[in-house]
This record gives C-alpha cells, structure tokens and sequence, in this order.
C-alpha cells in the first residue's frame, strides 16, 4: 500500500551528555504541507534538521519517507531533499552567480540563474565576490536556491533571519507556490509567518534520563 | 524500542559486562605469573647471567629495552586491530582495548627508547643516532600520541572512537611501510656502521633470562591492558544496571 | 534528479581551483614560502656550492612536505565553518568522488606548483642537473600521496582545526613518501638507477588512492558529532 | 570608563594564551611539532653524525623561521572574521598595547618553547654541548623579532586586503635575523665569541619592538577598508 | 553652550563606487531615546554603524558627540560606546563565561557575570566551549554585554537576529531599562520592536553620482 505521505516520522529521540535534547518528536508530513517547528533557543531545531538530513545518528525512532524506511532509500531521499541551514554554504570568495551555480542543479540554464538572481533582488551583484554583500544580500544568495532547486523537499533552518520585510515576503510566496505545486516543507523560524499557512510543531525540552 | 535497539543494547551492555566479569577471575593467576616471570627474570638477567665480553655489564639493561621494543611493536597491531573490529562489527569493547592500549603502548615505546639511549652511551658514545630501527620506534611513538591526541579533539566517545580506529588502521597500513622504507633508506645512505647483537649469536645463558623476561612483559602487557580496560569500562557504562549494582555492593562492603 | 552540488568529482575540482585562484594570496603564500626558504637555506648554512648539492634532494623534499601539511590544512575546515561541508555530505551520491575532487585541486594547486618550480630551487642549491627530471617526476608524485594522507588527517583533526595536531597524526606516515622521495633524486645526483625508488613512490600513490578516499569518508561524517 | 576589551596588554595576552592553550595537552603541542619537523631532518638528508652537526645551526634557524612565518599569519585572520578584530579596533586606548599583547602571546607560544625545546634538537642532530647556551639564547631574542616582524606581514596580508607583495617585502626582513641567528651558534661551536652575533638581535629586537606595533596600527586600520 | 544631545549627525555621507550608498544622514539623538535604523537588505546599516564607531571614513558631514567634534574626543567617546555587530566578536573555543569575562569591563565581578549569564538563560552553559552552542545561545553570549557594561551609548547592529521571542522581549526590556537610566542607543532591525518605543530613521538609497 503506497502511503500519502512524505516524512513519516515515529517516536524520533536524541540523546545528547546522557539526556534526550527533546521530548521523542512523531509527526507526519504530507504533499502540500508546510511544518514550523518551533521552540526556544537551544531547544534542537538545528539538530533535529542534522537527524533529518542523516547528519547524525538518532538513539532511538524511525524515519519514513514516502513509505519507505530512511536507509533504504538514502539516495531518493537525499536527491529529493534541499536543505538550507544556519550557515548558508556561501563562498565568500566566489562571485554571487558561481555561488548560485554551483549550489544549482548541474542542467540550470543561464537565463534560470539570471532569472533566480532578478527574483532576489540581486541582478546588479551577480559578478560581485559575496563577501562584500551585507548580511541579508548574503543570505538571499543562499535563498536563490530556492527558484532554481527540483527538491520536493524543502528543509530550512530559520530561513527568514537577516532577511528585510519585503525579503521575508517574497521567500514565503515561493514556499506558498512550492506547496501549492505539491512539495512540502520543514522549516525553523522565530518569526511568525503572514502569508503561508502551516502547521506548527513545538520542541519541548526534556531533561529527562535516558 | 525496536529490535534494532535491543540489538546495539546487546552490543553495547552485553560484552563489557562479561568481559568485566571474566577478567575479575583471571586477573589474580595472570598477576601471579606475571610476577614471577618478571622477578625471575630479572634476578637470572642481572645477577646471574655472565657479563657480556665487550660491553662488560652495561649490556644488562637489554633485560628491559628488549622486552619493552618487542611488545610496543606486537602493541600497536593489537590496538589497530581492536579498533578495525569496533569499526566494522561495532563492538564497544573493542574501541575500549583500543582506547586502553595507546598509552600502554606509548609508555613501552617511550621505554624502548630510554633504555637503548642509556644504553647508547656506554656503546656508541652517543645518546642517539640515526639508525634504522632507532628511526622507526621513534615514529612509533609518534604514531601512539597521535591515536592518544585525536581522542581530545572530539567531545563525543563515539565519534572520537571511531575517529581513533580510523588513525590506528591507516597507521597499521603503513607500520610495515615505514620499516621497510626505513631499513631501505639506511643502507642506502650509510655504510651499517652499528650492528645490533644479534638474537642468536647470544650466548643461551644470557638468552634465556631475556625469553623469560619478554614473556614476563607479555604478561605484564595483558595485565595493564586489562586494568585499563575495566577501569574504561565502568566509566563508560556507568548507566548499566549491573554497574550501579557493582557500585552499591562495593559501597555496601565499606 | 541530478544536483550539482552532489555532483561529483568535477564540480568540486572546478569549485576549489576557482577558490584557489580568487584567493590569490592563499594560492601563492605555500610557494613564497617555498621559494623565500629556500633563498634563506644558502645564508644559514655554508654557500659552498657541493654542500649545498649534497643537502639539495633532502632540503627540496622536506619543504614539500612542509608546504603541503601546512596547506592541507584548511582543505575541509573552510568548508565546514561556511556550511558547504554539510551540503556536501547529504548528496545522494558517492562521497569519494567530491572527496577526490577536492584533493586533486588541492594537488593542482600545490604540489603541481611545487613540482614544476623545483628546477629554479635546484639551480639555486646548485643541485646537478641530470637530477632535475627525477626531481620533477618524485615531487608530482609524491606531493599527490602527501596530498591524500594529509587529507585523511584534515578530516579526522576537523572538529579541533589543530596544526599540530595534524601534523603529528601525518607526520610519521609522511616520513616513507620522504625517504623514497629525496632518494629518487638522489640516486640521480650519485647516477644510479632512479627508477627503482619513483616507482615505489608510485605505488604508495596507488595505495593511498585506493584507500585514503575511504578513510576520508568515514571521518568526515564524524565531524558533525565532534 | 575602563573598558575590558579596549584594556591593553595584559587581557590580550591572557585571551590569547587562552585561545592557544585550551588544556595542558596543548602546550606540549609546539613542541611536539619541532620534534617532528627536526626528526625529518636526518630522514631526508644524511644521517651521519658529523655531516648533520654541521648542518644543525643553519637547520635550526630555518625551523624557527619557519614554524613563526607559518604561524603568525593567522594572527590577526581569526580575529577579523569573527568581529574581535572590530571590537580591538574601536577600543579607545592605545592599539599598540593590544597589538604587543598579541604578539606576546604568540612568542610565548612558539619561539619560547623552541628556544627550551632546542637542546634536545642539538642532541638529535648532534650539535656540541658548547652551543646549547648560545643556541637557546639566540633563538629566544631572534624568534620574539621574527614574531614581530611576522605580525606585520599578516597585518598586510589580511585577507583580501591583497597584500602578497607587501609581505613579500616584509619577508626580506627575516635574513638579518637568520644570518645573525645561526651565526651565534656557529660562533660558538668554532668556539669564537658569540655574544657580538648576540648582541645584534639584541638591536634588533629593540627596534623591532619600536617600530612593529606602529606599522601593524595602520594596516589593520586599512584592513576595514578593504 | 552645552547641547543636550549625545549624537548629533549632519549631512553624513559615505561614498562606494563613485556612488553615495544612501542619502545623506541628519539627525540628533538625545539621552533616552533610541533609534531604529530602518533600511532593505544592502542599504547601509552595517555601514552607518561602522561609520559612527569610526572604522570607515565618511565621505562627507559630521559627526559630534555632545556637543564636541568627532575627532577631539575619540577617547570620552569610544570608551563611551558599545558596539555589537553582525560578528559577535564571540570566540568558539573560549567558554561562555571566558568570552563574556573577556568582553566586559576589567572591574566586573564574578556575581556580575554569573547574573549576566543568568538573565540570558545561560547559567548551565557556563563552561561550554561557544562553539557548541546553537546559534541563539551564540548571539545570547554577545548579549549578555548589554549586562555588564557601562557605556552609555549602544549601537546595535540587528542584535534580534537568531534569538527566541523570549529572548527578543528581554533584550528589548534591557534596553528600555538602559534609556530610562538616560543612556542612548541606536540599533537596527528588520523586525518591528513590542515593548521598546523608539524613533526611526530609514536609509533611502541614493543612486546618485556624487
Ligand atoms: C634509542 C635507542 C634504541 C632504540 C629505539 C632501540 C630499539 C629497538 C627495538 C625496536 C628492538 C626490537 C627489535 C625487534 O623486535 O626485533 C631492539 C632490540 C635490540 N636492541 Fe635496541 N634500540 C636502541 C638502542 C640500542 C642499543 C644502544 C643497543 C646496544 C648496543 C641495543 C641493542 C639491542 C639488542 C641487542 C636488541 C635485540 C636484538 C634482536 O632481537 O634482534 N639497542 N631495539
Ligand atoms: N556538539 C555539541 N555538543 C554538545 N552540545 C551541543 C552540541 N551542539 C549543540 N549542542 C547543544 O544542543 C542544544 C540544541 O542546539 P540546536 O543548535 O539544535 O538548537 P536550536 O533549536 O537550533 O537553537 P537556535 O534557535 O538558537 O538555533 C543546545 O543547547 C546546544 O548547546
Ligand atoms: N567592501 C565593499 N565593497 C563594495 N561594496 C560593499 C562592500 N561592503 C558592502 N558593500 C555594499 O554596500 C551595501 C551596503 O551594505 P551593508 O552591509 O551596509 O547593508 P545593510 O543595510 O547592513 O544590509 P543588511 O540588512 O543585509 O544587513 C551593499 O549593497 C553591499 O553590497
Ligand atoms: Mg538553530
Ligand atoms: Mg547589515
């Protein structure tokens, strides 16, 4: 029986200096669907990004996708999955463009990259090495992955920081139209979302013994 | 808990706690041969054994360089080793032989190296030279501190443990490298200006002592390796049961 | 689905030398060094010219070893500060290829270098030049087998980006490749087949080849729990 | 208003000394590391005990230059990537207090273990007794001099500051210490005087102490620029 | 005549590419006000703040700190300044009470830092190395100056971004406290402040050619 669902996940825990970081995560996630995970600083979003991207271990639970068990499919999994984290894999030694080059899909045309770049609102810094960007423009290099990617997948890591108003708007109308399109979304944020509609799960902390 | 839990619960728990339990009954009866071997030994080597016909009785301080170079070398195989079967079977005990064995090893090898530098003087006029075998236990211990230095570079047992078995395998890959291409570059650069005395060439009554006293240090090798590894043990599995339970019988007794 | 930045050996080639390139101070400083140290051999030690020759083969591939441990270094580190360490270990594909490809940028960039460059520091150092060629040949191999092991130890020292560290974990196996090196040049300077110790050198290649990839691999995903 | 972090000498180095020093294990670490490199030595070049006894002052000061050049140039890297820099900058007492403070820390660190470190390098390469004292003393008043001058070639050479050739200008600076360096144990094996040779990195030292730290004040302040 | 502002900025202009990266910069700033520096990603506040700090020359204006010229009181007037910016200036392998000792005032006292810590809710990370912190708890130690130091004048350059609602709330409560006490501070922030009423100033790009 084929499941609807993409990210099944059951009883998720993570053990870490002999306590569980947070309270076993079980939750489901579905094609047009987009998941907040909430909870304070410190509480293991970005961790819990790590165990879904098999960066680390989990002490203990399961993770489906698409029906099938996490390790019989690592490599479906993994070429259907865009993650995007706290530190946004931007060279600061290459150029805006090569950046958004090489973090695309090997056929992106040209015009696609242009096009993402326009989007983003940085067309006039393509030839222009990154480290000269300001904080947002930087990570707006990081969030042109966004238009170019096929992942139908999406794992974000607090997306929206160092990003103006208007930055903020224009990433959660992407994510609208991604899930619109079927895809589906894990995404951290301290900020409430205006536009998108999501689902949210909190990470409780639990200091309990393992 | 799945089935593959229990599995690694089994791994894990399981055979640190029976290696804990075996070595509580062998411990005595290897102390005892240990001591014996090594006392034995000693007295023949130093009191009884003629002196050596050039080197008068300096020549009695190879009752502890030999033993000492002999088991560092057969070390470092047993502590790669330990390490390649925790990274493929992952067994915990492995990595905790492992984990146990660098320093045993290092401190043999550190021995080695005194004693045959001591030993230099009297014969060579020189605490050092570049020789072959000099040159290659000198890396040795190079490459003890390297297993023994890496483990502080990571804060997870784990990670630091595979990271270890890693090292000790791409080191036993190159252990018989680095012999061979040392003893190579000896004899091409430099006329064997030093020969060492060779084992057989000995005269048995000096011989003999030595065969007791590199037994002697096997056993005292296996002895510490299991000390350290007890003591690894528990501060790793503190959690377990059957630790806890240990704890409180020895509190218990006082 | 196809991802570039899962994509293999290539991209990440391509990906480093750019870096290396932009970078120009970066590039360059292994072989200032290279080229200064070498100019500063003759002033701390005797100028004559046959003792000088006599030093040359060892003094040539001690730097080399020096110039690739010290730039081996960084080669995974900047990569895990700024993220991209991370993009690379979840690509669906094989982890040996990038692996591969980042070594190889690493060898273009310094050992080739170094190789090509050797003749000027020979001529310096007065080394005779039927000895050029072997040197050559020994610095483009050997750099390439001091480029993967020193690799293996970059990744295994990740999490404590110690230069000591490093070098004590790589240090003693670099010491073969050393030997075999410095007596491929001189056995040229001294005319005996230089042959016999290049392919051994070789042969250290293919091993390390084979099998520092895999080494590589394992502790590279160990860094993230460090 | 008292400010820590604008607080001069003393908190620099202690931050310093801290940031290289984590545990105990690492202070051993430099030393491990002239271990290593010396031990390549007679590896590489002949191992006969007259042949390296000549060689060793000149092989020793190469050391030395070395393990200060390559260690100096993150000096100031560190701090400018993770903002410190910027906050050393706008501290409102004197920078030349910070800047020695660092500069410290990094002889303290480096050139000072070498300096206790070397005997057991003269033993390995063979050097006489007689030179131990010279030697050790050399090394402790010439490596604080190439810290020095190192830290104003990694002040230029701030990243992307583009500043190779500049530092290519400081690197020259390096031969005065090396001559005299090696000359001080040379001297004293051959059994003349050597406290002339001394003396001379005595002078130097000072003038470096003077003028270093000056020059080191503008070019960071340009590094902002960038 | 002793004016009462602290800040008072005229025609400030800073110039990059032959071109003036925004219009030029006039405004006050008196003791208990703070102001929001508004602005899109790119439009020079991390540059204004490192202009007012003194680490780029402008291009053109002035700047005066109570009532004196920038330049004949650098010394009242730096030590008079805090400045946290994107860089946080905090070192991974120092421990978090090691960076925050480091980064406050020589006479701070063990209990100041202790409570300082505490008030950021780090008082069990003490001794953790920085560089295993999330990045929240990162930006927390940066913070946890705003406890011990004494200058009157804060600029901060968008010192919300990475934390928690939580954390925003009790840094914009400290910076109340610290306007109340008569201090000044200038800040920037895509998001809007709750608690704090502030002033605000946006930087408008200015493409024209100087
Ligand atoms: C620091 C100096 C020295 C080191 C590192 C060293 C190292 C070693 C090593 C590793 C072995 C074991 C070889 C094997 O397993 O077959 C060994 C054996 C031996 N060493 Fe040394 N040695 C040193 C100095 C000396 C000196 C000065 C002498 C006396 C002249 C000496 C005499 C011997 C003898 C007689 C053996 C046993 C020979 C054999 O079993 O083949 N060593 N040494
Ligand atoms: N390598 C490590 N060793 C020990 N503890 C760690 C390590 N990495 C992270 N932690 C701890 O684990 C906890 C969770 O960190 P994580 O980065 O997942 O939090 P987060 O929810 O992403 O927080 P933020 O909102 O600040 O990004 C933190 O308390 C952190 O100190
Ligand atoms: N060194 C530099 N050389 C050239 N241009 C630069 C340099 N540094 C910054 N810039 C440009 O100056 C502009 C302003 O950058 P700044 O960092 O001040 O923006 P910001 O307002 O802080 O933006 P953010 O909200 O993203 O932090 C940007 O367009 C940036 O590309
Ligand atoms: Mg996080
Ligand atoms: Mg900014």
């Amino acid at each position: 029986m084929a499941s609807t669902n993409i990210l099944k996940i059951e009883k998720l825990a993570f053990e870490r200096n002999d306590a569980l970081l947070f309270e076993p995560v079980s939750l489901e996630l579905n094609p047009g669907e987009a998941l907040h995970i909430e909870g304070e600083n410190g509480a293991g979003k970005t961790t819990f990004f790590q165990i879904l991207i098999n960066l680390l271990e989990p002490s203990g639970g399961s993770i489906h996708f698409r029906g099938q068990k996490f390790g019989d499919c690592r490599y479906e999994y993994l070429s259907d999955v865009l993650f995007i984290g706290h530190q946004s894999a931007v060279k600061g030694d290459l150029s805006v463009e090569e950046n958004l080059r090489w973090m695309s899909p090997a056929d992106t045309s040209s015009e696609e990259i242009t096009s993402a770049l326009r989007s983003v609102g940085l067309e006039h810094h393509a030839n222009m090495p990154c480290f000269r960007l300001s904080a947002g423009q930087q990570r707006r290099v990081a969030l042109a992955r966004l238009m170019t990617t096929s992942a139908s997948l999406w794992y974000l890591d607090e997306p929206f920081a160092a990003l103006d108003k208007q930055g903020v708007e224009f990433i959660e109308d992407r994510m609208q139209s991604h899930l619109d399109q079927g895809g589906a979304i894990v995404f951290s944020s301290h900020q409430d979302l205006v536009k998108t509609t999501t689902r949210s799960y909190r990470l409780n902390p639990c200091r309990e013994l393992v | 808990m799945n089935l593959n839990l229990q599995w690694t619960w089994f791994h894990r728990l399981g055979s640190p706690r029976w290696f804990y339990q075996k070595t509580q009954r062998w411990l005595p009866w290897l102390c005892l041969i240990m001591l014996s071997l090594l006392v034995v030994g000693l007295v023949w080597g130093l009191a009884f054994a003629p002196p050596d016909a050039k080197q008068g009785n300096s020549f009695r301080i190879i009752y502890l360089h030999v033993p000492a170079s002999v088991v560092a070398l057969a070390g470092y195989y047993l502590m790669a080793i330990s390490g390649a079967v925790g990274l493929i079977w992952r067994i915990k005990l492995s990595y905790m032989l492992m984990r146990s064995a660098a320093p045993i090893g290092a401190a043999l090898t550190f021995i080695a190296l005194v004693t045959g530098a001591i030993w230099g003087k009297p014969t060579w006029g020189a605490y050092w030279v570049w020789d072959a075998r000099i040159t290659s236990m000198l890396i040795l211990l190079f490459l003890y501190l390297g297993v023994m230095a890496l483990r502080h570079a990571y804060s997870s047992n784990e990670a630091a443990d595979k990271a270890s078995a890693i090292l000790g395998l791409v080191g036993m890959v190159n252990v018989p490298i680095i012999y061979k291409s040392v003893d190579w570059w000896q004899t091409l650069h430099q006329p064997a200006t030093i020969k060492f005395t060779g084992a057989p060439s000995m005269h048995p009554d000096m011989f003999m002592p030595l065969v007791v006293m590199i037994v002697g240090f096997y056993t005292f090798y296996a002895v510490t390796l299991i000390l350290f590894t007890r003591i690894e043990i528990l501060r790793r599995e503190y959690r377990a049961s059957w630790v806890k339970q240990l704890v409180e019988n020895n509190s218990a007794e006082k | 689905m196809y991802n570039y930045l899962s994509g293999g050996f290539l991209a990440y080639l391509n990906r480093d030398l750019l870096l290396g390139i932009r970078n120009k101070s970066d590039l360059i400083k292994p072989l200032i060094f290279f080229l200064l140290v070498s100019a500063l051999v003759p002033l701390a030690i005797a100028p004559e010219a046959d003792r000088l020759a006599q030093l040359a083969p060892g003094i040539i591939w001690i730097f080399a070893v020096l110039a690739t441990l010290l730039s081996v270094e960084r080669l995974f580190s900047d990569d895990l500060q700024d993220g991209s360490l991370e993009q690379m270990l979840i690509s669906p594909n094989l982890l040996i290829l990038p692996i591969l490809g980042k070594i190889t940028a690493h060898w273009l960039m310094i050992g080739l270098p170094l190789a090509l460059l050797s003749p000027v520091i020979g001529v310096w150092l007065s080394l005779p030049s039927v000895a050029f060629v072997p040197m050559m040949l020994s610095l483009a191999i050997g750099t390439a087998v001091l480029s993967l092991i020193g690799a293996v130890g970059a990744a295994l020292t990740l999490p404590r980006q110690g230069g000591v560290l490093l070098a004590l974990l790589v240090m003693p196996l670099y010491m073969p490749v050393l030997i075999f090196g410095s007596a491929t040049i001189q056995s040229a300077v001294d005319g005996l087949t230089w042959t016999a110790p290049l392919a051994i050198l070789a042969a250290f290649l293919a091993i390390a080849i084979a099998l520092c990839p895999l080494a590589i691999n394992v502790s590279l995903r160990l860094a993230k729990n460090g």
